[in-house]
């Protein structure tokens, strides 16, 4: 076992959690929190298992850290929504949806 | 619940299972950027990546980073409002280190944007600390929450991402979007870099300074 | 001098550099801006359609480098058809946000750059060839279309905008990880140079990552039974946002299941087709009956919405078994795209023309405003021939090149399902377009006595025409489609 | 056994720790923490994954901007002088 297979397993735990928690949690902050773990398995994959045989790879490093500026752009817009509701409802969860 | 967790889990265990069993690549991507690299006009392999060989997917990166910060100014109404009289604090400890600690990440940032040509660094890391720099200077008291950004303020947050689509376009002139030439490449990633570094500073500091308003 | 105007970069740089110039000039501002690009930009789809009649498919090497290395931008048939979709629904629906949004209104304060980022982001990925940028241009669109969900709205909007935010996250979270996985097995993300080396043989995952990739493009394009974001983000937003996204958005991340299923991932997918087919059958059922029960007119064209998109999803396992048949499904999911995003734009238009006029958002509220805008009316119902998919209209042509496809394979459930949407439709289009015409007005007439104006209800108006029209044009649309697609 | 692969592997395993608690613990403050720890741990995980830039970027804007983020959203950044409402 190589240390990119070691991250890339690691990776793959995370982000099965991540998604658990976004689909679970109900609060809105561990919601966003969660999608960072997600994102934060996948960029492990993207770049441990592209150098599961120990030699390093520029091109999912590089990825990884576009990655990283979108994921913040994504969580900073996010919790700007959800401060909004926080602000208009008193609450850090979703009201049920009136889809009809 | 339950039935998610499980699902996950097992999800998980088909992924480390699948991932354990992967015959090696067909393509040598790492081969390639090291023999590309004399033209990239950069000398670290994963700034040659980033502002070159995929240089559009940062182009479009940065569009997104612009993109949330106007969504943020968007969704914030008190956001479009002028400066009141802002509360700002005064922390004596956190000033004392934030007089010491900015300057110092200033010359940070300046030192990360030029090591990124051959080392680890680059117009991200720097544009991060910058806005670090900010952000600290917010908690100490020292720079009140950004309010409607003036027109001053909207060129520095634009500012990089223009340069960058503007340099995309002018280097259609030579058959593509960024086709760098070979011997100038260097001089205009180091262009484009500095650009991007205050913008990206200005605009990760405003995501945070625009959101953390005191919300009367 | 050829390259410096090639539409192919241009049609991702003006939108981004106007959307750029509309925030520089500040809140409100930029709407000349943005309608002037998005004409140059119809003007350079129109050029670059011509060239791939008359060329065939061409690619960008971006930065000169060339796939795997570099990125590459690719245009072909189905990718000119998008592109055109996007300009030609686009142009009219900016025109009419600049009718529609008073200039007090908090919701068109930051709309142009915002709508800037949706466009470049819609054609930077029809575009692209390579499946991380790809990525980059799914978020670029997302976040954009969240944020103009969100933009000025009260407790209800934000509540959807962040409903249509996780999913939309989750769903490129997921194509994310199958990207890593792709690029773990084959040391690219480069879509030309992967085709060849994907086989049936294919590792177990490149399989596990085709299904993450295309369960996230699906929740992204809301197929039942992820559909539940879509009714309250499509119906809650401001009319000229609800068209963008359900006209143009959707079909984004339809447009991308397409390319990889009829691409890199074409030698893994037959044996699942039967799935999405089975799904987009119930999203038509179920889409169909709530658009029929809902009390909003906004809610429902919303719900039409998910029962649309149902049939896009009919023609996969009509792709694989037969070459003929095959390119009939594929000619009829690229007619029901342009149809259905004509006459959606059309529909929510016209609905949010209503919404102005009756000051309500309820079907109830129509009650005998045919009288007062005849013109909106009009255009609600030529969208809705278009979406029951009566001659001569595109969306007929559409659902009979399904059914025909669907008879030379002898898929008899499919042509069932399609005719009995049909039906469905016609209930909900009809119970909009009764209460219209023969329901006289409850009480005293409780409308605001103002009217729209010519704008609003004219560009309602063509784009419903459009999508009728386009059944009595569709053969040049279809020989477009075919250009590249290798028949 | 190399030293290398064990302190990877504990290295590995306290990210999955910290990420569970980030999810699962029930004070939100708490959460928070947990996951600038978990920013922390990547920065280290990129470190020896040879990947000083990502290293960087995830300790600056990972752990430090996300961090900072949602420290203000729970209003501890500024809840000496600010009732939550």
């Amino acid at each position: 076992m190589t240390t990119g297979l070691v991250f890339a397993v690691a990776g793959a735990i995370l982000f099965s959690m991540g998604v658990a928690g976004v689909i679970l949690l109900a609060h809105l902050l561990r919601r966003i929190l969660a999608f960072n773990l997600m994102g934060s398995g996948a960029f492990l994959v993207l770049v441990g298992l592209a150098q599961r045989a120990g030699i390093a790879d520029p091109v999912p490093q590089a990825m990884v850290l576009t990655g990283i500026v979108v994921a913040v752009a994504a969580t900073a817009l996010a919790l700007a929504l959800a401060r909004r509701l926080h602000a208009l409802t008193g609450a850090y969860t979703l009201p049920e949806a009136r889809d009809d | 619940m339950k039935a998610v967790v499980l699902a996950a889990a097992a999800f998980a265990a088909l992924l480390v299972a699948v991932m354990l069993d992967l015959p090696a690549a067909a393509v040598d991507l790492p081969a390639a950027v090291a023999a590309n690299l004399s033209h990239s006009g950069v000398a670290h392999p994963v700034t040659a990546v980033l502002l070159n060989f995929r240089g559009y997917d940062t182009l479009l990166e940065i569009g997104v980073l612009l993109l949330a910060l106007l969504v943020v100014l968007a969704v914030s109404p008190h956001a479009e409002e002028p400066a009141g009289a802002a509360r700002v604090s005064v922390e004596p400890v956190l000033q004392a280190i934030a007089r010491i600690a900015v300057p110092l990440m200033l010359l940070a940032a300046v030192y990360l944007l030029w090591a990124g040509a051959h080392r680890p660094g680059g117009a991200f890391q720097a544009g991060a600390v910058l806005a670090a720099a900010a952000v600290l200077l917010h908690l100490a008291g020292l720079l009140p929450g950004w309010h409607a950004p003036k027109l001053l303020l909207r060129a520095g947050l634009a500012g990089g991402f223009l340069v960058f689509l503007a340099a995309a376009a002018a280097l259609l002139a030579r058959g593509a979007l960024l086709a760098y030439p070979p011997a100038a490449a260097g001089a205009l990633i180091l262009v484009i870099e500095s650009a991007l570094t205050v913008s990206l500073g200005l605009t990760l500091a405003g995501l945070f300074l625009f959101l953390s308003r005191d919300e009367a | 001098m050829t390259e410096l105007a090639d539409p192919v970069a241009w049609l991702i740089l003006l939108p981004l550099f106007w959307a750029t110039g509309a925030f520089l000039l500040g809140p409100g501002r930029g709407a000349g801006l943005a309608i002037a690009g998005t004409a140059v930009q119809c003007a350079l789809t129109f050029v670059l359609a011509g060239e791939l009649l008359a060329h065939g498919s061409r690619s960008h090497a971006v930065g000169g480098w060339g796939a795997p290395l570099g990125i590459d931008l690719g245009v072909d048939g189905l990718a000119a058809v998008m592109l055109l979709l996007t300009q030609m629904a686009g142009l009219p629906l900016l025109l009419f946000a600049r009718g529609y949004f008073r200039p007090d209104d908090a919701a068109a304060r930051h709309f142009w750059p915002l709508a800037g980022f949706l466009l470049a982001g819609l054609n930077a990925l029809f575009l692209s060839a390579d499946l991380f940028n790809l990525y980059v241009t799914l978020e670029l669109v997302g976040l954009a279309a969240v944020g103009l969900v969100a933009a000025g709205g009260g407790a209800g909007q934000i509540a959807a905008a962040l409903r249509y935010l996780f999913a939309t996250l989750v769903g490129s979270g997921m194509y994310l990880l199958g990207v890593a996985l792709v690029y773990g097995a084959y040391g690219t993300v480069s879509i030309a140079p992967l085709a060849p080396l994907v086989d049936a043989g294919a590792p177990a995952a490149v399989r596990i990552a085709a299904a993450l990739m295309l369960a996230g493009l699906m929740l992204k394009t809301a197929l039942f039974p992820f559909h539940y974001w879509l009714p309250p983000a499509h119906g809650g937003a401001p009319a000229p946002v609800s068209a963008l996204l359900s006209a143009l958005v959707v079909k984004a991340s339809f447009y991308l299941i397409l390319r990889l299923w009829l691409g890199p991932f074409a030698p893994l997918a037959d044996a699942v087709a039967w799935l999405p087919a089975l799904l987009g059958s119930a999203a038509i059922l179920w889409g169909s009956w709530r658009a029929i029960r809902a009390a909003r007119l906004k809610m429902l064209v919303a719900w039409s919405t998910v029962a649309q998109l149902g049939y896009l999803f009919l023609i996969f396992p009509l792709l694989g078994p037969d070459a003929g048949s095959g390119n009939t499904a594929l000619q009829a999911g690229g007619m029901q795209v342009v149809a259905h995003g004509l006459a959606k734009a059309a529909m929510f238009t016209a609905a949010g023309v209503l919404i102005h006029v009756t000051g309500r958002d309820d079907v109830a509220g129509v009650a005998g405003i045919a009288d007062r805008l005849p013109v909106t009316l009009f255009a609600f119902a030529l969208a809705g021939v278009t979406l029951m998919g009566l001659p001569p209209s595109g969306g007929f042509l559409a659902k009979w090149l399904l059914i025909d496809a669907a008879l030379a394979q002898g898929q008899w459930g499919l042509v069932a399902v399609i005719v009995a949407g049909g039906l469905l439709a016609a209930a909900y289009v009809f119970r909009v377009l009764r209460q219209a015409f023969m329901v006289p007005p409850q009480g005293e007439r409780r409308h605001p006595a103002q009217h729209a104006s010519p704008l609003l209800e004219w560009t309602a108006f063509a784009l419903a025409a459009a999508s009728v029209l386009l059944g009595l044009r569709g053969m040049e649309l279809l020989r477009l489609l075919a250009v590249g697609s290798g028949t | 056994m190399n030293t290398g692969l064990a302190f990877d592997l504990l290295l590995a395993a306290a990210l999955l720790w910290s990420a569970w608690r980030a999810l699962a613990t029930p004070d939100i403050f708490r959460a928070v923490i947990l996951f600038i720890v978990f920013g922390l741990l990547m920065t280290l995980a990129w470190a020896r994954l040879d990947a000083p830039d990502i290293a960087l970027a995830e300790a600056a804007i990972g752990a430090g901007l996300t961090g900072a983020l949602l420290l203000d959203a729970i209003g501890v950044l500024r809840g000496r002088r600010q009732e939550k409402p």
